[in-house]
């Protein structure tokens, strides 16, 4: 049996990943991607927990968790087809202007 | 629980190999001759025009989009279907307000012509 | 002395306000220069002769009576009250006549003088003006209108000293009066300030002349001394003596009647008659009174030095009236007042005279005021030089003229109240007198006339209007003088005995008429030795005066530099004054205070700009700031 | 199950995660974001939630992985190595990465310091179709009725976002 | 252990082999059936034993010429292309369809040496899920084969392609669901299993009997999924020469075409798995036969199996020529025909089904 927190380090690792892809790439679309990867090391966790727990509660809540980052990721792609329309970059700089 | 997956792993296996010997035998066995002509873009033989990777309408971007609400509507309705018997009447109380709303966002999709193909 | 009879009159307000209408009339008819020429000495005249009616009714009054006048109550505040009130006695009835006399005299004068100046209505208003303040100023009942008079001849003397103001120098002349004027008022005000304060009694305050002489005992010796010395310095601003006489030669750059009228007879004898009217505050206190006399006779022998080197006609003539102020101080400082004010009366006459003799002699030369250039006048000008001759003869002090009396008078007293001293200055500065007085005459009217030949073949003598008023106050320098004879002689000191009432007795001291006799043999001598002495200078052999000043060089260099005291203030005050005005203009104005103001915008301009980069809209900064929270964040629970 | 395959899984997961956020092409960090969402699902079948694996692959393999492809394809997006390097960059990636490292570090240590007990076998069933599904309509029925709405305002934001507006 | 894993394998093994000779299978059949229905000859050329044969059936010309043929041609990418995207298209493409067979049940159970081997590679509790998931990812080898060649009608062809295929999966879902709530769980056993029940004693439980929308649905999703006439738009556009893997050359190309008959494959299997009773043969249980008149002929356990698997074959082949005999005689459709049809009627439908199902249920008892 592989020790729950393994899977949190690994998690945790996973997450930390993300965050960096967040800060790190210019482009908006692969900040968007990591954000999905933290998400999912989120996810990780709540499994192992559940499993640690012994309850299905946990798996439950990443099928919300799913959901939700499911209607994010339209609603954000969405904001970035509009944003593109107005201003043809992806970059992260260039879209520092609060408005267009 | 892993015996369930023994199967499905030696399957990923076999057809890996599988696949992976169909893709690359020509790469191996072929001939290897590549020469501009060849490696040009096939547009029914006239040189190809504009930029390769152009861009296109964003009604595809707004099926995909819907693809996902309504695949996550799926994915709700498989666990709600095994257990539906025990649910009895509740259990159908339930997906009928979470079909409705979701026919609700189709319908309004409908309306706002977002499925239509001009 | 004091409580002497009251007699309410209500015609004393008109002598003022006579000369009040043709100012207003000058200003009105500005444009018609024929009706205010004769308007303006109208008034004057006509103010004189109310004032000869109101003083002929205090002499047919009993001694030590007062005419007093009451208008309206000025102001009333709480226990403080003043009244616009004029009173008219002995002190002030000859001083009220004097003024009128001679101002008329001095308007008519101008009439001749200023005749071809466009700006003719405008000296008139102003002479008007003037004669309105002095006016107030003598005839006050209360020391405030008083103050009010004292503050409107100052004005008038800058009004007038730059009535040429297109000229620099003249303007820069009238702010040089107008401010040591000042300097000199604030002393006076504060002496008045702490002489009312003091002498509240019974929960009112006032400054009526009655009230301060019935409540002088009241002060303390050394608030008595305080008040004295405020006062002095207040008369030394107005007439003139040693620390404030600096403005008085610059004032000749005013027109010669001016100089006259204001520089010679009236305006300058104000501190005087102020010291007079308050003689009893001075005599409570001896130390005060001290003060005084030694400054008047430092004032005297000082002007006179540096009158013997002048050249300028009218600059001899300032450092003379300096010189007899001086004088006339230093009879009050031995507590002579009666006699000083007698010699006012007399120095008026003569001095006015001389002033305009100088201003015909000026008019004649066309605007040419240096004596080196004049000379041999005598057959050009006779009026001219005979009515000199006799101002010159009365200023030195010569046997049978008014000078003669008022001075030994001074001196005589001087000595016999003990000031041994201050006697020899006081003499040797008569002879001083006569000696600069004839050096003036002899360069001026004998010898050839040394003018350039465009000014010599125009010299003329004065028209009539400039020379009767010469005519008359010769007349007046001459009788003048017989008012006060010393005791023994026919009348006695009549003018004493008429304004003991108002200024008391000065015994003569133990000594009596002898000494007097005496006295005056010994003044006598040493005019009469300054007088040859002069004769044998310029007219007997004229080389000797440069050869003399070449010896003496350092002397002579010293007298014509004029003792360098307007050098010397301008180092020790204005300089020093200008510069702390700079430092406190550049260092506390500009470095502190808008430093301090702009300091605080800059500080909070570059703040802005620092943080300006925190906030730059990218997202990808902002998300490393959460990062660093959370790294903080985990840190503080992995070390807990 | 074995460290050792668990090992295998994770440097697997690590290192195509690492190939999503440092991979200049964006297609290629898509695809690498697929494998890492497959890993992950076979990490969720170790973990004995089989149902969830299964939705995992579905709708974050199958739906929002295509929707992110159709992203790029549809804005045409070329590689990105070639601004990334830019100079004011550099010092930031640094930083960033140093603290991508610290955080993981920290975040490590706080978990493997607790004490976890070993976990108790689970139920039969456990993880499959029917105890997830019972839970998530008996015990969840408020949150599922909750994410319909969520899904109807996603559609609708969508499309009012993505129509060409009359400007 | 490793005995179970050699079991897997070998299950494995055979379900692989069987779903990758049904699909060459169909190649011939199709290119056969087409020249039947159209009245020509069809290919005929290669022969390798010099005629022996009065007739040629063209299987040596669609079974042994043409792979070979395929496998030794040069593979020539476009410049631009991305090498290593072009490669994972293909293989994209085909690898979810073939692992789908592991779930799919061609048998009940084969008793050997007192171990009873469940015929089916892997007893999945999530099983249709599963279907689900891999069938989700073989889009990525429709949009990889697009993206990576560079070329824009491909691209375009690909995002046609991908956009068809996501439309329908959902209708495909709905489809499935009706007939899980009639057997109530997601494991295909279970469900061919129930199938062997009889209704009335008569009527073998299919599903379809229960689920007749159910079933149209998903076969037209199915076909639509497999991007066959008359949905073939991404290849067979005219203006898209032959959509996205117009690129590809050699086995690529052939991998690109085995994928669709792989799908035709895998729809007909799930169709007969959910609706025509997998491998159940009627009124035949693991003894024998039990025939509704109380007549009974009992079977060895061998027979049984070799019968159930032969129909399961047999059904499987079935759906597959109607497939193809769909393709030859439907004209193919026009894009916004063909969207319209996936989300505005086959959805809709779909739902309503699943809720008339769901009310029957519940009313049924």
């Amino acid at each position: 049996m592989v020790p729950t927190s393994w899977y949190l380090a690994l998690s945790a690792v996973l997450f930390a990943i993300g965050a960096v892809g967040v800060l790190v790439r210019r482009n908006i679309i692969v900040v968007f991607m990591a954000i999905e990867l933290m998400l999912n090391a989120v996810n990780l966790t709540f499994v192992a927990f559940a499993r640690q727990l012994g309850t299905i509660d946990g798996q439950v809540i990443v099928f919300f968790v799913m959901t939700v980052a499911a209607a994010e990721a339209a609603v954000g792609l969405a904001i970035i087809i509009a944003a593109f329309r107005n201003r043809p970059t992806v970059n992260a700089d260039e879209l520092a202007v609060l408005r267009w | 629980m892993l015996d369930q997956y023994l199967g499905v792993i030696i399957t990923f296996g076999f057809a890996a190999v599988i696949v992976g010997i169909m893709c690359g035998a020509s790469m191996i066995l072929g001939v290897h001759h590549p020469g501009p002509v060849k490696q040009q873009v096939f547009e029914c033989g006239n040189p190809p025009t504009g930029p390769a990777r152009g861009r296109f309408s964003v009604r595809f971007y707004l099926v995909a989009i819907l693809f996902i609400v309504f695949d996550v509507e799926v994915v709700f309705l498989y666990p709600w279907a095994i257990v539906f018997r025990r649910l009895g009447v509740p259990g159908l109380v339930e997906m009928v307000v979470f079909i409705g709303v979701l026919a609700a966002g189709l319908a309004y999709v409908w309306k706002k012509g977002a499925l239509a193909w001009d | 002395m004091h409580g002497g009879e009251i007699i309410p009159t209500s015609t004393l307000w008109l002598i003022p306000a006579l000369p009040l209408a043709g100012l207003l009339l000058a200003i009105v008819f500005g444009d018609r220069k024929r009706l205010v020429t004769i308007v303006a000495p109208g008034v004057v005249g006509i103010a004189f002769a109310v004032a000869l009616a109101s003083v002929v009714t205090l002499l047919r009054a009993p001694a030590g009576a007062r005419l007093v006048d009451d208008v309206y109550p000025w102001i009333v505040a709480g226990p403080f009250r003043a009244d616009v009130a004029f009173r008219v006695d002995a002190l002030a009835a000859v001083m009220v006549l004097i003024v009128t006399g001679v101002g008329f005299l001095i308007h008519v004068y101008s009439v001749g003088y200023m005749a071809h100046d466009e700006s003719l209505p405008r000296f008139f208003a102003y002479l008007n003006l003037f004669m309105f303040a002095m006016l107030l100023l003598v005839l006050a009942d209360n020391l405030v209108v008083l103050f009010v008079g004292w503050e409107g001849v100052g004005l008038c003397s800058y009004l007038l000293i730059g009535f040429w103001y297109e000229k620099d120098e003249n303007a820069a002349a009238g702010k040089k009066a107008f401010v040591v004027n000042r300097i000199g008022d604030l002393g006076f005000v504060l002496g008045l300030l702490l002489l009312a304060w003091s002498t509240a009694a019974n929960g009112a305050i006032s400054l009526d002349v009655a009230h301060v002489e019935e409540h002088v005992h009241l002060l303390a010796p050394q608030t008595a001394t305080a008040v004295a010395l405020l006062l002095l310095v207040g008369a030394a601003g107005k007439s003139a003596q040693l620390p404030l006489y600096v403005w008085l030669p610059d004032a000749m750059a005013g027109p010669t009647p001016v100089s006259a009228l204001i520089h010679a007879a009236t305006m300058v004898t104000a501190g005087i008659y102020m010291i007079a009217r308050l003689h009893v505050v001075f005599l409570a206190s001896p130390f005060a009174l001290e003060v005084v006399a030694i400054v008047g006779a430092a004032t005297a022998l000082f002007a006179a030095t540096i009158a013997l080197v002048q050249t300028d006609i009218k600059k001899v003539l300032a450092y003379s009236t300096v010189s007899q102020l001086g004088f006339m101080v230093l009879a009050l400082g031995v507590g002579a007042f009666a006699t000083a004010i007698f010699h006012v009366m007399t120095h008026a006459f003569f001095k006015a005279l001389l002033f305009l003799g100088a201003g015909s002699v000026i008019h004649g030369m066309s605007g040419e005021q240096d004596v080196s250039q004049m000379g041999g006048l005598r057959e050009k000008m006779p009026i001219t030089w005979w009515t000199f001759l006799v101002g010159t003869l009365a200023i030195a002090g010569a046997p049978g003229f008014a000078g003669f009396f008022s001075k030994d008078e001074i001196l005589a007293h001087t000595w016999g109240t003990g000031h041994y001293a201050l006697w020899a200055v006081g003499a040797f500065t008569a002879g001083l007198t006569a000696f600069y007085m004839f050096r003036l005459l002899f360069l001026t009217f004998f010898g050839e006339l040394r003018a350039a030949p465009e000014i010599a073949h125009h010299v003329h003598e004065s028209p009539p209007v400039m020379t009767v008023p010469l005519v008359i106050l010769a007349a007046l320098s001459i009788v003048g003088g017989w008012v006060g004879l010393p005791e023994g002689w026919l009348w006695g000191p009549a003018f004493g005995r008429f304004l003991a009432p108002v200024t008391g007795h000065s015994a003569l001291g133990e000594h009596g008429a002898g000494v007097e006799t005496a006295l005056m043999l010994v003044a006598t001598l040493l005019a009469a030795g300054g007088a040859t002495l002069a004769y044998v200078f310029y007219v007997r052999m004229p080389g000797l005066p440069y050869l003399l000043a070449w010896r003496l060089k350092p002397v002579y260099e010293l007298l014509v530099g004029k003792y360098w005291i307007d050098e010397l203030y301008d180092a020790v005050v204005v300089r020093p004054y200008v510069a702390l005005s700079n430092l406190l203009w550049r260092i506390v104005d500009q470095m502190m205070i808008d430093g301090a103001v702009n300091g605080v915008a800059t500080t909070v301009l570059a703040n802005g700009q620092l943080w300006r980069y925190v906030q730059d809209g990218n997202v990808q900064h902002y998300a490393l700031v959460f990062l660093g929270g959370a790294i903080a964040l985990l840190s503080y629970y992995l070390v807990r | 199950m074995g460290s050792v395959t668990f090992f295998l899984l994770a440097t697997a997961l690590v290192v195509s995660a690492l190939t999503v956020v440092v991979h200049p092409n964006p297609v290629k960090s898509a695809m690498a974001l697929v494998a890492t969402l497959f890993l992950l699902a076979v990490e969720f079948v170790f973990l004995g939630a089989h149902m969830i694996a299964a939705l995992q692959v579905i709708v974050y393999a199958g739906a929002i992985m295509v929707l992110f492809l159709f992203v790029i394809m549809l804005l045409n997006l070329s590689d990105e190595e070639a601004e990334a390097r830019r100079r004011g960059r550099a010092l930031f990636r640094i930083g960033a990465w140093i603290g991508g490292g610290v955080l993981a570090a920290e975040l490590a240590a706080l978990f493997l310091r607790v004490p976890f007990p070993a976990p108790a076998a689970p139920p039969a069933g456990y993880g499959g179709a029917e105890s997830v599904a019972t839970a998530l309509f008996v015990d969840y029925a408020l949150p599922f009725e909750l994410t319909s709405i969520l899904l109807l305002i996603a559609v609708i934001g969508t499309v009012v976002l993505a129509q060409r507006r009359a400007s | 252990m490793w005995a179970d894993a050699a079991i897997a394998a070998v299950k494995s093994l055979v379900m692989l082999l069987l779903a990758l000779n049904l699909t060459v299978l169909l190649l011939w059949v199709e290119r056969k059936g087409s020249a039947l229905i159209q009245d020509r000859i069809g290919a005929n050329r290669a022969n390798i034993f010099g005629g022996i044969l009065p007739f040629n059936l063209g299987i040596v010309n669609t079974l042994i010429a043409d792979p070979i043929k395929m496998f030794t041609k040069e593979d020539v990418i476009p410049a631009g292309a991305d090498k290593l995207l072009h490669f994972f298209g293909p293989f994209l493409a085909v690898f979810p369809v073939l692992v789908t067979f592991a779930a799919v049940p061609f048998g009940d159970v084969l008793v050997i040496g007192g171990r009873e081997i469940n015929l089916q590679v892997a007893e999945l509790n999530v099983g249709i899920l599963y279907v689900l998931a891999m069938s989700g990812l073989s889009v990525y080898g429709v949009v990889l084969g697009g993206w990576a060649t560079n070329s824009r009608w491909s691209l375009l062809g690909a995002i046609r392609g991908s956009a068809q295929m996501i439309s329908y999966e959902i209708a495909m879902g709905l489809g499935l669901i009706g007939a899980i709530l009639v057997f109530g769980t997601l494991d295909l056993q279970a469900i061919a299993r129930a199938q062997g029940a009889t209704i009335w004693g008569v009527i073998p439980a299919w599903g379809i009997i229960y689920q007749p929308l159910g079933f149209l649905i998903f076969l037209v999703a199915g076909i639509a999924e497999t991007k066959r006439v008359p949905f073939d738009l991404p290849e067979g556009e005219s203006e898209l020469t032959s959509g996205y893997f117009t690129e590809y050359s050699g086995s690529k190309q052939a991998t690109y075409m085995m994928s669709d008959f792989a799908e035709i494959v895998v729809v007909s299997a799930l169709a007969t798995t959910l609706f025509f009773g997998a491998w159940q043969v009627p009124y035949l249980a693991r003894d024998g036969f039990h025939f509704p008149g109380g007549f009974a002929l009992a079977l060895p356990q061998v027979v049984v199996v070799v019968m159930q698997v032969a129909s399961f074959v047999l059904k499987v082949l079935i759906l597959c020529c109607f497939q193809i005999l769909v393709r030859w005689s439907l004209p193919r459709y026009r894009y916004d025909q063909l969207m319209d049809l996936g989300w505005k009627t086959l959805l809709p439908l779909a739902l309503a089904n699943v809720l008339i199902t769901a009310i029957v249920i519940v009313l049924a008892g």
